[in-house]
């Protein structure tokens, strides 16, 4: 991240060149809302059922639990949720382990 | 933070706050399976609540609250919580996190299911909480100035 | 295409391992040199006499082989004695002990630092020379040749000043470059033919790669063993190499490094690319051309050095493309011819290394024109070094007029008239840059002191450690000369490998 | 005409998302104050999380509650409670490395008392001897000296 | 036996969490003991795993009893138990050798520290053995929030720069993020598996190329390919040396193994080469990574920096063989990465034992009384540095000969030409070393005098924690490369089916 | 779900980023980055994304402003861009 001249240019260049890509890549994407783009689909192409879909039709019938949220994250997918967790855990013991000091340093 | 307010008022204010934001805070845990909301959500307003006091009264008046020394390992304890219940889970025979496969009499595997997920709600928030707590605590604390209480020890 | 009956011996590997197990004792022994020599002088005779006993299965035509285990995916970490490696195994282990002898005296007269490390470097370098000999696939032979490059390190730099340290660097940037060079070439080979094991009469055949893509991937292979065997432009390390304590220049220089760098030309030539490829592709050619120019040059610049081992190094360079011209003729005569001079030119050279470095711990004269009148003082020194020096010329009754011989009836024969030209010449140049030495020893008068007495005065022979072994060469040379079958029977297996290597089907 | 209104009314949603993160790519690549770079950094993370919120959206459909009176095996009347999950994780993950990314720099200001990127470069480039030393060790003295440490 | 997939990343996360308990204080053993037992549990579990990955085939773990695209999956086939194989083998023993470096150079943050580990290296197994897209980027969080924390340790500078890692990390991660947002709009699936099945089954998109190209760009980030690499040498340089020792090795290692996935597992690799050619440019940044960064390595006189700018060219490497997408070509790449793991954690023990002993690791002050005094880290050294060089019989030697076959066989001259030189250069850089620790430096003769004074320096080599830990290192470079043609046949080629 | 009110949104969403970037004072950057999670939190949830919305709420407003606070108060309020 040194600022010379010709780093900033050359990021300014990259930036530009992934806004494009994003611009492009942006517009193959399924419209907006659309209710059978791929994510939603109930069979997906692959066969299976889709994950959305599924959650949908199954979540109270698995946990007795209206929230369909919930259920994904406490349940079909609790391993990122408990992901999630140690990272919260992993930010706290990074603080401590970065700024905390010692005891007698303080004084 | 470093220049902790004096104001009778707004520590009564800040208290009474508080102590709402942390019931709601509870609240929105428990409720969490019928509304948005659960365990991240809630353990973050719990948060709230304490960094609140924190913000109005210093971090060293309000430690009582919560204390520095023991966030950590509380938050820690969230995560053991969560990830514990997986492993005793194992011991059912069921994959890991497979509440359904934990026998309670009387219950229903959905039913079962519901109380897994509250269980590991309510550890989400306690690590959340004192997670982020920890996190604040860290940050204000000032290099030179101290109290007596700085991260003194752990659970041991 | 005789491939050779092969039986299972772990006679190679121990054979190999001797002196790399004897590294440890040397170094534990540190302190106590008369124990630390003799492990060396111990493993030295054990080499040999191991060696020797796969004589006469090679004779026979039968390889003894250990495949150890796989090196890498499809390729065998495997050692077998086949009659080439086991002639050049022969070399290498035999002068050894010499050299053991030898260094001994050296070391001690010149009292040296760091002896022990010496040895160790010393002993392991004769493993991978011995695993040279030995590799029954490329991969294995790289292992090894890698292996000697390191070893040999600590020897080039043996004095550690910075003209070693330099020499040091220069040769390690020779070698690795060459070595990686020639894995580039291993991996191609295996990707055409799916196989590294050397085959007498060559592994890849007529349009397993395309005419250009041969003739880069023996100039690859060319590159990576024309390095150790000083090929033109490659050679320019071995005379910096020279600051290495004599022995080292003795056997490194004239045994093992730089033949097993011509040791890896014909086994390229023979063994990987097979005489009908080489012809087909004219790869010959490429071959004869560089090494012809090379004998040529190096002689011309060998003319040019003043001091001994110097002009020695320059006629190692020489002598050692003469190998490989052998090899280029792709005749029965070329081939023997060849592989004669790998331990014809050992001898000789080893000889007149061995007097180099006695003159110089004993007087510490390393420059040409100090040495007037030296003859006289030290007459057996230079008695060897004359026979040395005839032999190189190629006159009778030194061996290097066996292998000469051969040379230049293989060079009839193919028709390469050129290279008969630059043969003869270089016998001519050989003679214009020794016997001026040898006539310098014997018949001038040395320089006067003020006193008027000469400075050879009072000057006798060296210790007997470093005056037997030289002596001893030099006596070899000629008795191989008259008897070039016994007691080693070199002849019959060059003879045997080239029939092997030409498909059998030539008379001699 | 109303083609190209109908198209800018799929997509507008998406450019707006392309736009926050290049604002947010150029705060955390080309501002010389680190808290910049962090104000940066949400505002990249959220115009992701912006993105699937966008995949999980589905027009005249309803939260992911389950609502007794809405058919839930008809799949149209739900938004996708997948991307929705994913992205609570994300918000997590975001607000950890932003805190994280926060204490680095109050560690930053106390190693060096400045947070602008130029200045800590200048002084990076010029070290002052004491920077050589375990800033956070408690045995500077053992690690300079070449007999110490502990057998 | 079935559990395993899972085992491996909990019991690391589980002794993470447990290592935070005690006190702070520099006589508190509890957080190494744990992580000890943690790494060497897993270590264990990884073992039975690649075992019975490649005995009896992969297991799909199900985590919650959900199928695949409703749950996550957890992968463990052969890749991937060699993968967390390597990783939690190598923190383990970087953790006993760093053991004693982290109470001087970590203090009484020890609990935090060994926290933080553990949670690097579970969040390392957690990216190798997860099969779905989603997850591998919260575990990718974890790893990384613990090594801007790690890294952070040591000296003053270190805070700079791992903030500046942090920001590009971050960078990676949520362009590899957007890539899944991507795929996930156009394709429908966050499972790899599913996913593979997909992808051809739809029209290729821009949105799926641009997935693709982030995802590469998001991992390429982490991974410190060529021109990404920025954060690597400053953060390496400047963090405390048992913290670089252990993120150096295994971290850029992962990134690789991830973008291995994603070529193979993920996006058929047709689609990858021919289709929008990602293999080819992977491999020309491979190949340009390893030219800077060996050139780099030449000109520090900081060994540390040397190392890390080593690191940058040996992940080129690992790309390079990526980048040719042949059989070939990605066992070299794996078997690399593995030999570079093994060597680099090595190095930078070497490199610790150097400033544990003489307080400082400049290249220029080493010199043969270096060696006198610490003859053994110095054998280490050697060793590792000709296996950095690529020498035979190390297995640097072998890692590179398949990508030279995989090289020949795609017919990429100018790789191989990069591979031939970069040897060339690491030989300058490491013999550079070597020469000042093995020869006088002064150039003098060498007298009695100096003997004498040499032997009266008596050995002053590091406590058996630190050295053992290194020789078994140094020693395994060697036993692996003796065994390098079994690790291909039974591990490496049952990962890679032929396509 | 009203387009109107999304692109009012949207643009209110870019108006803080930028302020959030550019203010000289960073506690007006503080500030408008809360804004920012704010504006963020109402879109999630006129997309109907509740939960994400409440907690970007929590989150975006709340946490990472106290934070953002924290850390100001910790270093300094000024800076050159």
């Amino acid at each position: 991240m040194d600022m010379s001249k010709g780093k900033k240019i050359l990021g300014f260049l990259s930036l530009l060149s992934l806004t494009i890509l994003l611009l492009v890549a942006v517009d193959s994407l399924p419209k907006r809302g659309l209710p059978d783009a791929p994510a939603h689909q109930v069979i997906n192409a692959a066969g299976n059922t889709g994950a959305g879909a599924y959650f949908i039709q199954s979540a109270y019938e698995d946990a007795a639990t209206p929230n369909m949220v919930t259920v994904v994250l406490g349940d079909y997918r609790s391993f990122d949720t408990l992901g999630e967790v140690v990272v919260v855990f992993a930010a706290a013991i990074a603080c401590y382990l970065i700024l905390r000091r010692r005891e007698d340093e303080e004084k | 933070m470093t220049n902790p307010s004096q104001s009778l008022i707004i520590k009564m204010v800040s208290r009474t706050l508080a102590t709402f934001i942390q019931v709601f805070g509870i609240y929105v845990i428990i409720h969490g399976h019928y509304s948005p909301g659960g365990g991240f959500q809630g353990g973050a307003l719990l948060a709230a609540g304490i960094l609140l006091i924190r913000m109005t009264e210093g971090r060293e008046e309000s430690q009582p609250t919560l204390a520095t020394a023991i966030a950590t390992p509380l938050a820690s304890l969230g995560a053991v919580i969560f990830a514990g219940l997986g492993v005793v889970i194992l011991f059912f025979g069921g994959n890991y996190m497979d509440y359904g496969a934990v026998p309670v009499p009387g219950m229903e595997v959905p039913v079962v299911r519901y109380y897994g997920i509250l269980i590991v709600e309510v550890g989400i928030g306690l690590a959340v909480m004192t997670g982020l707590v920890s996190i604040f605590d860290d940050m204000v604390r000032t290099n030179r100035q101290s109290g007596p209480d700085m991260g003194r020890g752990g659970m041991s | 295409m005789s491939a050779y009956e092969t039986y299972f011996s772990t006679v190679p590997f121990w054979a190999m391992i001797v002196s790399a197990v004897a590294v440890p004792l040397i170094l534990a022994f540190g302190r106590k040199p008369n124990l630390r020599e003799a492990v060396t002088l111990i493993a030295a005779v054990i080499k040999f006499v191991l060696v020797l006993t796969l004589l006469p299965d090679a004779l026979a035509g039968r390889a003894g082989e250990w495949v150890l285990f796989e090196i890498a995916e499809g390729i065998d970490f495997s050692l077998r004695a086949d009659p080439f490696g086991v002639f050049f195994a022969l070399i290498a282990s035999g002068l050894w002990i010499l050299t053991s002898c030898y260094s001994i005296g050296y070391m001690r007269g010149h009292a040296e630092k760091k002896q022990t490390r010496y040895f160790a470097s010393f002993a392991l370098s004769l493993s991978a020379t011995i695993g040279i000999a030995f590799s029954a696939n490329l991969l294995t032979f790289i292992v090894f040749y890698e292996l000697l490059t390191l070893a040999t390190y600590p020897l080039v730099v043996h004095s550690e000043s910075k003209k070693a340290i330099a020499a040091g660097r220069q040769y390690l940037a020779y070698a690795l470059s060459a070595g990686l060079l020639m894995v580039a070439g291993m991996a191609w080979v295996y990707m055409a033919t799916g196989t590294l094991e050397f085959t007498p009469g060559g592994i890849l055949e007529e349009g397993m790669v395309s005419a250009s893509g041969m003739k880069f991937l023996f100039v690859l292979f060319l590159i990576g063993v024309g390095v150790k065997s000083g090929i033109m432009p490659l050679h320019s390390w071995l005379p910096n190499a020279m600051v290495a304590p004599t022995p080292v220049s003795a056997l490194l220089h004239a045994v093992a490094v730089v033949k097993s760098g011509a040791f890896g030309v014909v086994r390229v030539v023979g063994f990987v690319f097979g005489p009908e490829v080489m012809a087909t592709y004219g790869l010959n050619i490429i071959l004869a051309v560089a090494s012809g120019t090379t004998i040529i040059l190096a002689s011309l610049i060998a003319l040019q050095q003043t001091n001994l081992k110097r002009r020695l190094a320059y006629s190692t360079v020489g002598h050692l493309s003469y190998i490989a011209l052998g090899a280029s003729l792709l005749t029965a005569e070329g081939f023997i011819g060849g592989m004669m001079h790998i331990s014809t030119h050992a001898t000789m050279k080893i000889t007149l290394f061995f007097c180099a470095g006695a003159i110089f711990v004993h007087t510490h004269k390393s420059d040409i024109r100090e040495l007037d009148g030296i003859g006289r003082a030290m007459p057996w020194t230079l008695g060897a070094f004359t026979i040395g020096s005839l032999g190189l010329v190629g006159l009778p009754p030194v061996n290097g007029f066996i292998s000469k011989w051969f040379l230049v009836s293989g060079g009839i024969e193919a028709q390469m008239w050129p290279l008969v030209v630059v043969l003869l010449l270089s016998g001519l140049l050989n003679a214009a840059y020794f016997f001026p030495i040898v006539h310098r020893a014997f018949f001038r008068e040395g320089e006067k002191r003020a006193d008027g007495r000469s400075v050879w005065e009072g000057v006798g022979e060296a210790s007997p450690w470093m005056v037997v072994p030289l002596t001893l060469t030099g006596a070899m040379s000629v008795f191989f000369c008259f008897f070039p079958d016994l007691p080693l029977r070199f002849f019959t297996i060059a003879t045997r490998v080239t029939q092997d290597i030409m498909g059998g089907g030539l008379p001699l | 005409m109303s083609d190209l209104l109908e198209y800018v009314q799929d997509r507008y949603a998406y450019w707006a998302i392309v736009l926050l993160m290049i604002i947010g790519l150029y705060g955390m690549l080309f501002k010389n104050n680190l808290h910049k770079k962090v104000v940066g950094m949400i505002i990249f993370q959220n115009s992701m999380i912006l993105l699937f919120v966008t995949a999980a959206f589905k027009w005249d459909a309803t939260v992911p509650v389950r609502d007794p009176e809405i058919d839930v095996q008809v799949v149209e009347n739900y938004l996708n409670p997948l991307p929705h999950t994913l992205m609570l994780t994300a918000i997590v993950v975001g607000v950890a490395i932003v805190g994280v990314a926060f204490a680095l720099l109050i560690k930053i200001y106390d190693n060096y008392g400045t947070i602008e990127e130029d200045e800590l470069l200048n002084k990076l480039e010029s070290p002052s001897p004491e920077d050589d030393g375990d800033c956070d060790t408690n045995d500077t003295q053992r690690s300079s000296s070449p007999k110490g440490g502990s057998a | 036996m079935n559990h395993i997939p899972v085992l491996i990343p909990m019991v690391l996360l589980l002794a993470s969490m447990f290592a935070v308990f005690g006190k702070r204080s520099q006589e508190n053993y509890l957080p190494f003991l744990v992580a000890l037992a943690g790494m060497g549990l897993s270590a264990v579990l990884s073992i039975i795993g690649m075992v019975h990955s490649v005995t009896e085939g992969p297991i799909h773990y199900h985590l919650g009893g959900w199928q695949p695209p409703m749950g996550i999956e957890l992968i463990l086939d052969p890749l991937s138990a060699f993968f967390c194989l390597m990783i939690t083998l190598v923190a383990a023993v970087v953790l006993l050798h760093g053991e004693e470096r982290v109470r001087i150079e970590v203090g009484d943050r020890i609990p935090a520290y060994y926290s933080s580990a553990l949670m690097l290296v579970g969040g390392l197994t957690g990216i190798v053995l997860t099969g779905d897209l989603f997850n591998l980027y919260v575990f990718l969080e974890i790893s990384s929030l613990a090594s801007y924390a790690l890294l952070a340790t040591g000296r003053k500078p270190a805070a700079v720069s791992a903030f500046r890692y942090l920001i590009l990390g971050t960078i990676g991660a949520s362009l590899y993020l957007l890539g899944i947002g991507f795929l996930f709009m156009e394709v429908g699936s966050l499972n790899m598996t599913e996913l593979a099945v997909m992808i051809p089954e739809v029209p290729v998109t821009a949105g799926i190329a641009a997935a693709a190209v982030l995802m590469v760009v998001g991992i390429g980030l982490k991974m410190a390919l060529f021109p990404l690499h920025g954060w690597l040498p400053d953060a390496y340089t400047f963090a405390s040396s048992p913290a670089t020792t252990l993120v150096a090795p295994i971290g850029t290692k992962v990134a690789a193994y991830v973008l291995i996935r994603i070529f193979l597992f993920l996006f058929a690799i047709d689609f990858m080469k021919e289709g929008i050619q990602l293999t080819t440019i992977v491999g020309w940044m491979g190949a340009a990574g390893v030219v800077w960064g060996s050139v780099m390595a030449i000109t520090q006189r900081d060994m540390k920096r040397m190392l890390a700018y080593s690191s940058v060219a040996q992940v080129g490497y690992i790309a390079l063989g990526i980048g040719l997408a042949n059989p070939l070509g990605l066992i070299g790449a794996v078997l690399h990465a593995f030999a570079h793991c093994f060597m680099k954690a090595c190095l930078f023990m070497v490199q610790t034992n150097f400033l544990h002993r003489l307080g400082h690791y400049d290249i220029f002050r080493l010199d043969h009384r270096t060696r006198v005094a610490m003859p053994w880290t110095c054998a280490a050294l050697a060793v590792a540095s000709l296996s950095m060089i690529g020498l035979p019989p190390t297995i640097g030697f072998f890692s590179k000969w398949y990508l030279l076959l995989g090289c020949i066989e795609e017919g990429a001259w100018v790789f191989l030409a990069v591979l031939l030189l970069s040897t060339l250069l690491n030989a300058v850089y490491f013999f550079r070393v070597l020469e000042k620790v093995y020869l006088r430096s002064d150039g003098e003769a060498y007298d009695d005098h100096d003997e004498e004074a040499d032997q009266a320096t008596s050995s002053r080599e590091v406590s058996a924690a630190m050295l053992y830990p290194t020789l078994v290192l140094a020693g395994s470079l060697l036993v692996l490369g003796f065994a390098n043609a079994w690790i291909v046949t039974h591990f490496l080629q049952p990962m890679f089916p032929v396509w | 779900m009203n387009w109107v009110l999304e692109i009012f949104l949207d643009i209110l969403l870019l108006t803080t980023a930028i302020v959030a970037l550019q203010a000289k004072d960073l506690m007006t950057s503080a500030v408008a980055t809360a804004a920012f999670g704010f504006t963020v939190a109402l879109l999630f949830i006129s997309m109907g994304a509740i939960d994400v919305g409440f907690t970007e709420a929590v989150v975006g407003a709340g946490i990472v402003g106290v934070f953002f606070v924290a850390a100001i108060y910790r270093t300094t309020r000024k800076t050159k861009d």
